[in-house]
């Protein structure tokens, strides 16, 4: 029996949808492993239960908590895809400034009509098995996690910088060139693509289990940048995971 | 020694006639400031003066990534992957670059020795090429200068605007057969080419240093500094740990056996089953990186295991100097030793 | 057919973000006919607030990934407006080829996996790997074609790397493009006449309906207006994207969590349709012919024709592109650094064809550089009303058809707008009526 | 210094390729633990010591050492036994009778046996060290006659944790064997000794001179268990341990296994406390 595997969407750009349908080489081989229930974005069939519910975007209103309740109690795996899934990503800037603040810069008068949560990831109301990172998440990523589900192997969680892969890669640091760049405390995985492109990393695939913050602050503002302009870069995509 | 003039301009003719011998593999300029070593497209592009390339020659012998075999899950069996043994000369080499290869040679081939390794440098050639020391090579402080010519089977000493070519190997002179730009000369001493970054020690007395240094205050001072990125490890020639993965295709049915560098800078390097990390933070593994470039393996062999190329201290984000974490080392024993003293 | 009729598509399925269509019927009155947006709201105007301009487009390209190139490119025009910066030829022409590849990518994305099931009667796109592999193959490669123009340009297709503000951080090789032309070449131009033939072949299934409206794109002088040019409706005629504002006129309605807009009339359209009925004389004669053959002529009012102006637009884009890179060859790529120093600080407007329709970013920085008023309006939002318009005056004219057809011709409706709604919903927030 | 020129082509060799070999019998002995009994094709001997270590590889999922269980007295094959706690391991479970893995080794430096021989053995086993250890205890008692005393004292967290229970029963019905078992926890069942495993020690009557012991088990038991037999003035230098550390190659390349500068694979996983006495990350 193939795995039956559904997709979720919540509060997120559907980057991370669109990534998998932009998987063409591979979308055939993938649907010989697994049936694919449920993917709002491609197609109109709904199912009851799922060996693999992959869910995209972070929870952000109250109706969003029911939800991912819901999907919990009807899977047997469930994986958060992508940064905000797996930490809030961009979402969770909001959770910085006071949420009436937020409403108002939106809103203007009418602020109190709505009703709104802090961006929280998806592991923060319901257990989550494996996290596939990145905004957008990888393709590779993605696959490698599918074919392990498929294998019955338990990925390892990833904790090397950015800057491996760069280094790998025989990337010029992006520091040698003047610029500022997250790799150091980013966890990788994602071939440094960024740095690799001659663009900073802006930290996409969330924070080293333990990263220096102090000495990434110390090496960013020592190339540059103001102490106030490192914290926001390093906040970027980790409002909920930066510890400062 | 035999030494010849060599033209600056003639240095492209050479490098063509080189590549009768098998693939010449050169520095060339890569990104805004950096230069890295690549297999020579256009003789007129290779760059003979540069500082330090961004990863070391070790990448052509022991590559990043390197698939060690492919196998399939449908029938369990396994197609190793060949290293063919193929001909090749490295131009352009600095001296504490071929120092680091004899080094890996050692970690590779002792104890047992590797066929991957050994294939990719049985039919290696070197040239060599002096530098002017930039404000991060110490190599004189570990014993390398710039024209230390060991291993290499030619040398090029640049002189004014034109080079000096010494032949160090018969290999060497094999390679020239047929070239007929040379003219005989006498060998000159080429001066003011210094070092501006200096370990304060003579090599041979930092073994007694670390000796006392492992409880030294100084790791802290860099853990804290320390962002962990691996990147000193990853660019070093004598660094040769890897880790080993394997990666299975979409298809699920097949898949290949790789291993690629790592680095005992990152945090999960020796942690093993069930949680426990034997070196579990920053200060710790910092004082194993430069333990095993000046203690664990100079004990045995007599030579520090870091050749001065300075990759670590100029690739390092965070500034962090080997040879000020040295010179701090020194400056603390210096004062453990006068406290001694006076307390007598 | 009764005189009641009560409709609620709750999640509309083959739409990118969260729509419910709701439609109510009493004793032959139409009371209600529209789509709500339900997505939770986004805050991106706000979370702008403070962030440099190095970080502008990487935020709002992630107001949409479906449309991330457009809001990225949007936004770096917006920016270079604000602080001054001239970007160079090259940089202009890069950006068009990622313009072109987004384009083909979401239309072809859009005609094949998302309309063509409601054509072809089926629920998704994967019961057509069994019926229609070749097609579906076709799209694939299409589509990979697509996304490689913007791996190869961009860095990556979903939320592109390389486009930064004064230029790119990485000029692509010359055998890149150079492959890239022969693929277009050989690979795209082939499958986009195959898709003509599909889409004729489809075309008996496409609603006869009509309704004529204020039809509003971007024009550009010399080209089929993509990136820049001025805003141009069909009742009133060009304008500065400066005045965007005065076009816009923005409201809020309380069915839906998203804004309304409207200009000369209670509603507009944007999107392919709208390019095609106001630009179409600017396509390559490729494309044209394309029209033709699929049953597009100038000014078309049928909503549902948006599909095939999109499949028109695919082919021009193909011709296009390959333009571009010849002339980018030509001239020699250069190695450039993107231009980042300011030359004065204020408020800026980027526009452009996003393949919904026409984009507007807004943004106003301070003298360090740092956002302090920032507006996005997307062309879905845009599009709402005219969905709500049409609906009203579809409804009536299919009254007497089954419940489940008229839920099925609407939601193809909605559809066929290919509305963006996890776009359109970047700042509003409103209860709607379950 | 090794160099290039002192190494003849037919010496360099291919480290890493496994050999296929056949589960020929499985049995899940806990919730955790499985066993397996492998054999090479053509019925080889692996040819290792006690103490040793194979590297064993599913394709798709990695390598991972794992200790020789069975003793070298065994023919015609060997026996693992592996603890489900990560990728490979958990992965492992599935695999049954029939079914084939990758071996390379042995690997590393086994117990002292020409040491041994005449002595009294006193063996330690905290766990899933009893895995290494069984492959000595079984060889001593294959040799009964050339060894002296043979006292094992085996810990583990509960009774359902206990390893190869069969084998426990027997070595308790010989007279010639000393055995002690204790469990952290014990359930209503349990009649045994409760309490870790450093509290059997201090009742032990060793003859001091002629008592070389062999300890395996968690990281954090070594330094109580060393602790006590110091305090029951065992020299150092009769105390063997087993250390485990993370490996990639087996074969002292990778680096992952170097306490301080000493690699794991190659110097152990079996040392001699004196060595490791003056490693700070030893223990
Ligand atoms: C000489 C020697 C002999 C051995 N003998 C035996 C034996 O006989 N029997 C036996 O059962 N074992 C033995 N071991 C231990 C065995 O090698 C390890 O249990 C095995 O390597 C685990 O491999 P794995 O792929 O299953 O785990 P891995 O997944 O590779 O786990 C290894 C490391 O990754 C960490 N890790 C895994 N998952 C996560 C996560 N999600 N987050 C963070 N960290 C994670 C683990 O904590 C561990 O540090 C021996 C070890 C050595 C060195
Ligand atoms: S560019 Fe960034 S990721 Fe790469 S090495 Fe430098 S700091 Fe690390
Ligand atoms: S380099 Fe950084 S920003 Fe880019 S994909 Fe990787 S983690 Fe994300
Ligand atoms: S330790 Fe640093 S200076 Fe020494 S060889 Fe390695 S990279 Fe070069």
């Amino acid at each position: 029996m193939k795995p039956k595997v559904a997709f979720f969407d919540f509060t997120s750009c559907e980057g991370c949808q669109l990534n998998k349908l932009n998987l063409e080489n591979d979308l055939l081989d993938i649907l010989k492993h697994v049936e694919i229930v449920e993917f709002r974005e491609a197609m109109d069939d709904k199912a009851d239960a799922y060996d693999i519910a992959f869910i995209e975007g972070s929870i952000s209103s109250p109706s969003c908590v029911e939800r991912i309740h819901d999907i919990r109690r009807r899977s047997k795996i469930l994986v958060a895809l992508g940064s905000c899934a797996v930490n809030g990503g961009v979402n969770a800037m909001k959770n910085l400034q006071p949420i009436d603040e937020v409403r108002e810069t939106v809103y203007g008068e009418d602020k109190y009509l709505f009703a709104t949560l802090p961006a929280m990831s998806v592991s923060s109301i319901v257990k989550v098995d494996y996290e596939v990172r990145g905004c957008p998440m990888t393709q590779q990523d993605f696959l490698k996690l599918l074919v392990s589900l498929v294998l019955g192997k338990q990925a390892p969680r990833y904790d090397s910088p950015v800057c491996v892969e760069c280094k790998l890669s025989e990337n010029e640091c992006l520091y040698n060139r003047g610029m500022v760049c997250l790799g150091p405390i980013t966890r990788g995985g994602c071939d440094a693509i960024c740095p690799s492109f001659g663009q900073f990393c802006t930290g996409c695939r969330g924070l080293l289990d333990e990263p220096n913050y102090i000495g990434m602050l110390e090496v960013m503002t020592n190339h540059g940048i103001s102490l106030d302009e490192a914290k926001k870069r390093m906040l970027l995509f980790n409002s909920n995971e930066v510890q400062l | 020694m035999e030494c010849y003039s060599l033209k600056q301009s003639d240095v492209p003719a050479l490098i063509d006639h080189l590549g009768a011998y098998g693939e010449v593999i050169a520095p060339h300029r890569k990104g805004d400031v950096s230069y890295s070593f690549e297999p020579v497209k256009d003789s007129e592009k290779v760059v003979l003066e540069y500082n330090r390339t961004l990863l070391p020659l070790k990448k052509c012998f022991l590559p990043p990534t390197e698939k060690l075999m492919d196998f399939s899950l449908k029938d369990m069996s396994y197609k190793p992957t060949e290293v063919p043994i193929k001909p090749a000369v490295y131009f352009g080499i600095h001296s504490y670059e071929m120092q680091s290869i004899l080094r890996l040679d050692h970690s590779m081939l002792s104890g047992k020795a590797e066929s991957n390794y050994f294939n990719r440098r049985k039919k290696s050639r070197f040239i060599g090429v002096s530098f002017s020391p930039d404000e991060y090579h110490f190599s004189e402080s570990v014993g390398i200068s710039i024209e230390e010519m060991e291993g290499f089977d030619l040398y090029l000493n640049k002189v004014s605007d034109d080079y000096q070519l010494y032949i160090i190997s018969d290999k060497g002179k094999d390679l020239l057969k047929g070239f007929d730009k040379l003219i005989q000369a006498e060998p000159i001493h080429v001066e003011g080419r210094e070092f501006n970054k200096k370990i304060r020690y003579h090599y041979n007395r930092l073994p007694r240093v670390f000796q006392y240094a492992y409880h030294s205050k100084v790791w802290a001072e860099v853990a804290e500094r320390c962002v962990g990125c691996g990147s000193c490890n990853l660019t070093c020639p004598t660094c040769f740990c890897f880790d080993v993965n394997d990666q299975v295709e979409v298809t699920a049915e097949d898949g290949m056996r790789r291993r690629s560098w790592d680095s005992c800078m990152l945090s999960t390097f020796a942690e093993v089953a069930g949680g426990e990390n034997f070196r579990e933070h920053t200060l710790n593994r910092t004082r194993h990186r430069l333990y095993r470039k000046f203690k664990y393996i100079t004990d045995e062999e007599g030579l520090p295991w870091c050749v001065g190329c300075g990759r670590c201290t100029a690739f390092c984000p965070a500034d962090i100097s080997m040879v000020d974490i040295i010179n701090d080392l020194i400056r603390e024993d210096e004062k453990a030793q006068f406290h001694k003293t006076v307390r007598v | 057919m009764s005189q009641d009729l009560n409709i609620k598509v709750h999640h509309l399925t083959r739409v990118e973000g969260h729509g419910n269509i709701v439609v109510n019927m009493k004793d032959g009155v139409l009371e209600k006919a529209h789509l709500s947006i339900v997505e939770p709201p986004r805050f991106f105007e706000a979370m702008m607030k403070g962030r440099s301009f190095h970080e502008a487009a990487i935020i709002t390209s992630r107001i949409c990934g479906i449309c991330s190139l457009g809001h990225q490119i949007t936004s770096l025009v917006a920016t270079e407006d604000a602080l001054g910066l001239e970007i160079s030829e090259q940089t202009e022409l890069l950006r068009k080829l990622l313009v072109n590849g987004a384009t083909l990518q979401s239309n072809v994305l859009h005609a094949y996996f998302l309309a063509a099931p409601d054509f072809l009667k089926v629920g998704s796109v994967f019961p057509l790997i069994a019926t229609h592999k070749d097609v579906v193959l076709r799209a694939l490669r299409m589509k990979r074609l697509a996304n490689d123009i913007g791996d190869i340009v961009s860095g990556r297709a979903v939320h592109p790397i390389t486009p930064v503000p004064g230029g790119f951080t990485r000029i692509p090789e010359k055998s890149e493009l150079v492959e890239l032309k022969r693929r277009l070449l050989e690979e795209a131009l082939p499958d986009g006449i195959a898709t003509i033939e599909t889409m004729k072949s489809l075309a008996g299934a496409i609603p006869q309906f009509e309704r004529e409206t204020e039809y509003i794109s971007l024009k550009h002088p010399d080209e089929y207006a993509l990136y820049q040019g001025d805003i141009f409706s069909s009742d009133s005629g060009a304008q500065d994207v400066h005045n965007y504002l005065d076009v816009t006129n923005e409201f809020i309605v309380d069915h839906s969590t998203s804004k309304h807009a409207r200009f000369n009339r209670s509603s507009y359209f944007v999107g392919a349709l709208a390019r095609w009925n106001n630009n179409h004389t600017q396509l390559v004669p490729e494309a044209l012919e394309a029209a033709e053959a699929m049953g597009l002529k100038p000014n078309c009012y049928n909503p549902y024709m948006n599909t095939i102006a999109q499949v028109v637009e695919a082919v021009h884009v193909i011709f296009d592109s390959v333009r571009i890179i010849d002339t980018l060859l030509e001239k020699g790529l250069k190695n450039e650094k993107p231009n980042q120093t300011p030359t004065r600080y204020g408020r800026g407007i980027g526009s452009n064809e996003v393949p919904r329709g026409i984009l507007f970013h807004d943004y106003t920085y301070d003298k360090k550089g740092s956002i302090v008023e920032a507006n996005c309006i997307i062309p879905t939002g845009q599009n709402l009303a005219n969905i709500d318009d049409d609906m009203k005056k579809l409804v009536p004219e299919i009254i007497a058809k089954s419940k489940e057809e008229i839920t099925a011709d609407l939601e193809m409706l909605v559809r066929a707008y290919d509305p963006c709604i996890s776009c359109s919903v970047h700042m509003l927030d409103v209860d709607f009526i379950e | 210094m090794k160099r290039l020129q002192e190494v003849k082509s037919n010496e360099a060799l291919d480290l890493y390729y496994p050999t296929m070999c056949e589960i020929v019998d499985a049995k899940q002995l806990t919730d955790l633990e499985k066993w397996y009994e492998l054999k090479l094709p053509g019925g080889q001997d692996l040819g290792h010591e006690p103490g040793q270590f194979v590297e064993v590889s599913a394709f798709g999922i990695g390598e991972a050492p794992i200790s020789i269980s069975s003793s070298p007295s065994k023919e015609g094959s060997f026996e693992l036994c592996i603890r489900q706690v990560g990728t490979l391991t958990k992965v492992l479970k599935r695999y049954e009778k029939g079914d084939t893995l990758g071996i390379r080794g042995p690997f590393g430096k086994g117990y002292p046996i020409e040491k041994m021989y005449g002595k009294d053995i006193l063996i330690v086993a905290g766990g899933i060290g009893l895995v290494p250890l069984r492959s000595l205890i079984n060889f001593v008692l294959d040799n009964r006659q050339e060894f002296g005393r043979l006292i094992i004292l085996y810990g583990a967290k509960n009774p359902s944790e206990l390893l190869f229970t069969d084998e426990l029963d027997v070595w308790q019905r010989r007279d010639d064997v000393e055995l002690h078992v204790t469990v952290d926890q014990g359930d209503p069942s349990w009649e045994g000794n409760t309490g870790v495993i450093t509290t059997l020690i201090p009742e032990l009557d060793l003859n001091l001179n002629k008592t070389i012991a062999a300890i395996t088990g968690p990281p954090i038991m070594y330094k109580f268990v060393v602790m006590s037999l110091k305090s029951k003035q065992l020299p150092d230098s009769h105390i063997y341990l087993s250390l485990e550390r993370r490996m990639k190659c087996g074969v002292g390349k990778c680096g992952h296994c170097q306490i301080n500068g000493v690699y794991c694979c190659q110097e152990g996983p079996v040392f001699n406390y004196v060595d490791i006495k003056p490693l700070e990350e030893a223990l």
